[in-house]
């Protein structure tokens, strides 16, 4: 595709970035709550669903979009959110429940919003499809050149808000990419138990629609399919799907006991983990070297390490504030 | 008369529609049969012809899809109006509406709005059965997030309308289709009114003391309004002065309007056409209890649909959904007994 | 296809059958609501969709059936519950709302029930198939022969429960037919401006499941293409969806304005009436005379006579029933 | 002692559904991640293994496909019971739950029966904010045709759960993930208790009076019971004597144990982890203004979420979900004020 090196370092520093946050994010989710796990105590309570392993799908589709380009994402939303630029800081602070958090402290982990961003997400599956379809509604009526972007899981991809707005994406020719993560599994629940094609691209023909799978591992991969149906979404050509294939590196959920996995699945896969992939890469073509790369890893470290400690010592919501914002 | 221009429940919502929809060009309708057919309840006659296809969009049957798309449009900064035909459908749409149309602002710590109407048809009283004839507004009240607006006139439908559409919240917009003055339901003279040309709003959180009274007060919305106003009528030929309260709107509700009118009553009958228990009556009676209680001459009375799906058959059907003749009824026993 | 007369007659029969029960149903639905229109009045409250036109897909389809095979329906199902073989008067009595309906009058026209043939139906589009796949799910957890049918419209198949019921049956090879009744309109949508594909046959492979386009205005077509489907189906070999195009010759329900029709469409497709397409091939093969056909009409007009009979003179429920029937 | 076998909550409904389905070869059960993974929330720990993929099975995220596979297995004769991994979910499946589920029974004239249980995860207090916490029974009790069940304890888990499954109508058996005693939750002690190893039913319609009390009632469901309780202990240090009743279910609801004890202590308070308006507060407030007005000495209280999403921050949480601190207050200010 003859990438410029900016652009594939920009790709790499993303990946690096996200994968980062996650793992800063993953050990700091443990403190406070063992040695009896409870998963109500320390800094970060709740759920948490981290991106790790599936970096190079979030970067490769968000290479490719603009600030105002609406983004919908799903439970497993902070790769897509780092794509899309968002300030690690806010993130952070909102991950913790801070006063300083992108909404408060009211929303958490699974429920990013940056209006800035035209970037939102949520813990329903399937929840965001149709309204990634609306925002593309929007923009059409609007005539911009804006697109608009669904992230969703090989699960989502059974629930029937994906069928409803893949129909009205394609009958009302909108500027909206869906992208399918196929990390082969929902939660422990393997792709060949719940889906009756062995691809969701197989699926855009049911509604006339292009689709394509591509090696999620492979950010060039995505980014290459990315931009060709986010172009065309661009040109007022209508809708596309995406599958990736990738895989999640860490559990469904932080204390998933993984034991619907084969033994040594994961091990192969993270042989192929999509960092490396792009970074001997980028290696190989001189584009890189180690040095460099520890420097990449070493602006990401203290990058989290800033979001981190200003989530630490941000404030949390007055307890009154949880009757705010009900309207508008 | 100037300004007494006379208009069907039905015909003052589309003209609200249309209003707004002059008046700011982010205003779009999105439904099943709105289009050519102008809504199954006529909520949009006319304005295919008016504003064309982009705006008037027909949607597929796929409440989920096109109930989540307006609140990505709305998220993206236009003012969708959505109709969900019958609020019977609900359940295929309820996601959208629930986890994400009542919830993102909240969600989003107040930096995202929702500015949408999702207008739908309610009510029965003409054998439309289990499917077809629920009112379920306590449900979405019962919801966090969503203003709930059910106009039982000509001129509140349309200020209430306008009000809506302005809103920068999710509405949920209710007309029961008893008052909508269509020329195929059941004849009601008070789905006929007066209604100004001009645009106007009326507030939310501000019932209607639709009739004066001091022997005892209804509390009611949509169809039930009318049936109480006549069920008013014969109890005042019997001495027995009512105070009808059309509540207008249930989030926000007028909690002030409604414990003074009862303040100074000292009775109370709620008349709900929806399901009675863990519904409005309910809610109703217990804000009574809590902010009148010493004023109370009788228990708070609950006349509303008795918990069982509404039945096809007329006599069945009729003896589920309130009827002048029981609130009558229920008016005279909570006065003399 | 080598059918029997026998067979054929039958089929004969039955669209007769239908089609008289269907005209008399919107003749008597008048009675009391004129002259001007009050939906609430007459011996036959409430909304009213009826079947006329379609005959031929209900009864090619339910030929192959035997009373306990279970089908779901529609809000326009009198054509599938007569050809399923229900007695005339239990069914009008339930539509007159009559205490000797097969609701005792608490369903009504949309809401027609019979365990005895494993009947049922709604009010709610796409309500009836994932209902559909379960009773398929229960027959073959019993390990039975038996086959679930579903019928539904062509607007019901851009439902999200459509999706999911079809990818439900294939992961879990079930016995259960869907038949989409693509009579070209959801209500006064026409399907080119609500589905993304032109047949929803295109659609069975999004789930791996056979799909086929028939003539739903010729009732062998019909015949043949459920015959497989369901032959397969009693094999234990899984799901098949077939797509009947064919048209309703009375608005979508009684008073409904048909403003969306094209001049003279309908006129056109009466000349296809399922009816006469069948009397003549059998007029042609010898098979029936004009004065069998005759008689045959006259039979059902006799038929349905004391159907209307029985239900007008039977008695409403006691209102009190209303309370009844709320839990087993 | 014999007999003085302890289990959680959620040990106890994964073996009464074990228990059942050992009986009964009709009974299967259906949901996400509930075969290898054993359930989210643990309620069908183990069965994967004894009764293997045919009846346990995973299924897709398709819950209006696989809730309405249930209903349509339960109308052909079978007895399945379907998990909704979260209420919260509800509103992908709720036109199978309230308009196929709910109203079969009732349509078909009492001819057709659906016989199954949906089990689902309620509740809130462990920071899954406004998508995961949720409670809304209430907005299930609103609806006709289906039963409503709330255990709060390992023992009226396991009694409940069977009687539910040996029930011949739709139950909804809500179990909160605050009270199944699950390793990974916050500890409590009240989410372990003695449960006898045979198998044993608790009919419907009774509540429970968890703790006898005379100075005032609190009427609560599933965790807010064991926070009741541990209120009831530190009031009863002030003077203050709290009965404690655990409705158990709300449809059916046990009016007269509610009213008798209202009688008694002619004090109420309602403790509720759902919404606040429209919702089971208003119900039972209503309740005890209809049949107990005279015998109240102060207004009916509620506690409970006021009409705003689940936020997810800790101190908002805190701030919405009633705890015992508030429990305690609201009931000393009904006694004193
Ligand atoms: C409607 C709905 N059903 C079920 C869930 C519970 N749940 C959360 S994530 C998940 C698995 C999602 O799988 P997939 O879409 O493949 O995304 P992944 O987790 O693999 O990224 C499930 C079942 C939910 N949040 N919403
Ligand atoms: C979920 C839902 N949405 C909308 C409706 C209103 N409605 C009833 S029938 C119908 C059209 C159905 O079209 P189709 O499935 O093609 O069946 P047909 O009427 O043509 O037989 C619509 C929109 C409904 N009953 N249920
Ligand atoms: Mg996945
Ligand atoms: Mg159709």
């Amino acid at each position: 595709m003859g990438l410029s090196k900016e652009t594939l370092l920009n790709l790499y520093d993303t990946m690096v970035k996200i994968r980062t946050f996650e793992e800063r994010v993953g050990e700091m989710y443990y403190e406070g709550k063992l040695p009896a796990f409870d998963i109500a105590a320390g800094p970060i309570p709740g759920e948490m669903h981290l991106y790790s392993g599936q970096e190079a799908v979030a970067t490769g589709v968000c290479a490719n979009l603009q600030p105002d380009d609406p983004v919908t994402s799903t439970h497993r939303a902070h790769g897509h959110l780092i794509a899309k630029g968002e300030d690690l800081k806010k993130m952070m602070a909102e991950i913790f429940g801070k006063e300083t958090g992108l909404s408060h402290g009211k929303g958490g982990h699974m429920h990013l919003f940056d209006p800035n961003l035209h970037f939102g997400c949520g813990g329903i599956v399937g929840g965001g499809i149709p309204q990634a379809v609306g925002a593309a509604l929007a923009i059409k009526k609007r005539g911009e050149d804006r697109v608009a972007v669904s992230f969703f899981g090989d699960g989502a991809a059974n629930i029937g808000a994906f069928h409803e707005s893949l129909n009205l994406a394609s009958i009302w020719r909108l500027p909206v990419v869906f992208v399918v993560e196929d990390n082969l599994y929902a939660i422990s629940v393997p792709k060949s138990a719940s889906t009756a094609v062995r691809s969701n691209a197989e699926r855009g023909a049911a509604y006339g629609i292009p689709a394509v799978q591509v090696d999620g591992q492979d950010v060039l991969a995505v980014y290459e399919a990315a931009k060709e149906a986010i172009d065309r979404a661009r040109r007022g050509e209508g809708p596309s799907l995406i599958e990736a294939v990738c895989y999640r590196f860490r559990g469904h959920f932080e204390g998933d006991p993984e034991l619907y996995l084969a033994k040594g699945e994961k091990d192969k896969w993270k042989e192929r983990d999509p960092i490396n992939i792009l970074g001997s890469q980028l290696k190989a073509q001189g584009l890189l070297t180690d040095a460099e790369a520890e420097a990449i890893q070493a602006k990401m470290t203290d990058l989290v390490a800033e979001a981190e400690a200003f989530a630490r010592e941000s404030p949390y919501p007055a307890p009154e504030e949880a009757l705010e914002h009900l309207f508008a | 008369m100037a300004g007494e221009r006379l208009l069907t429940t039905q015909k003052a919502i589309a003209e609200a529609i249309a209003q707004e929809m002059e008046r700011d060009d982010r205003v779009f309708v999105m439904g099943e049969d709105i289009g050519a057919y102008g809504g199954i309840f006529g909520a949009t006659d006319g304005l295919l012809a008016k504003f064309g296809p982009e705006r008037i969009m027909d949607t597929p049957i796929s409440e989920m899809g096109f109930i989540g798309a307006a609140v990505g449009a709305a998220t993206e900064g236009m003012r969708p109006i959505a109709e969900l035909m019958f609020v019977d459908f609900f359940g295929a749409a309820m996601d959208q509406i629930y986890n994400h149309m009542a919830k993102i602002h909240y969600m989003s710590g107040g930096r995202v709005k929702v500015p949408m109407v999702l207008m739908t048809a309610i009510g029965g009283s003409y054998s439309d059965a289990a499917q077809h004839s629920q009112s379920l507004y306590a449900l979405f009240a019962h919801t966090p997030g969503i203003k709930i607006v059910i106009p039982s006139s000509p001129y509140d439908a349309k200020g209430l309308m306008i009000q809506a559409i302005r809103d920068d919240s999710p509405v949920m917009y209710f007309f029961h289709k008893g008052v909508l003055g269509l020329g195929w339901m059941t004849p009601n003279p008070r789905a006929t009114g007066v209604v100004p040309e001009e645009p106007y709003t009326i507030p939310f959180g501000q019932a209607d003391v639709k009739r004066e009274g001091s022997d005892l007060t209804i509390l009611t919305v949509a169809l039930m309004v009318h049936r109480s106003l006549d069920a008013a009528e014969q109890l005042a030929e019997e001495g027995i002065n009512a105070e009808v309260i059309d509540l207008r709107t249930l989030v926000p509700l007028d909690r002030e309007t409604i414990v003074n009118s009862v303040k100074k009553t000292h009775r109370v009958v709620v008349v709900d056409e929806d399901y009675k228990s863990f519904g409005m009556s309910g809610e109703l009676a217990a804000i009574v209890a809590e902010d009148a209680l010493d004023y109370l001459d009788a228990p708070p009375k609950r006349l509303a649909v008795p918990d069982v799906p509404i039945p096809y058959s007329r006599p069945l059907e009729q003896y589920v959904i309130p009827t002048v003749d029981r609130i009558v009824a229920a008016a005279r026993e909570l006065v003399s007994g």
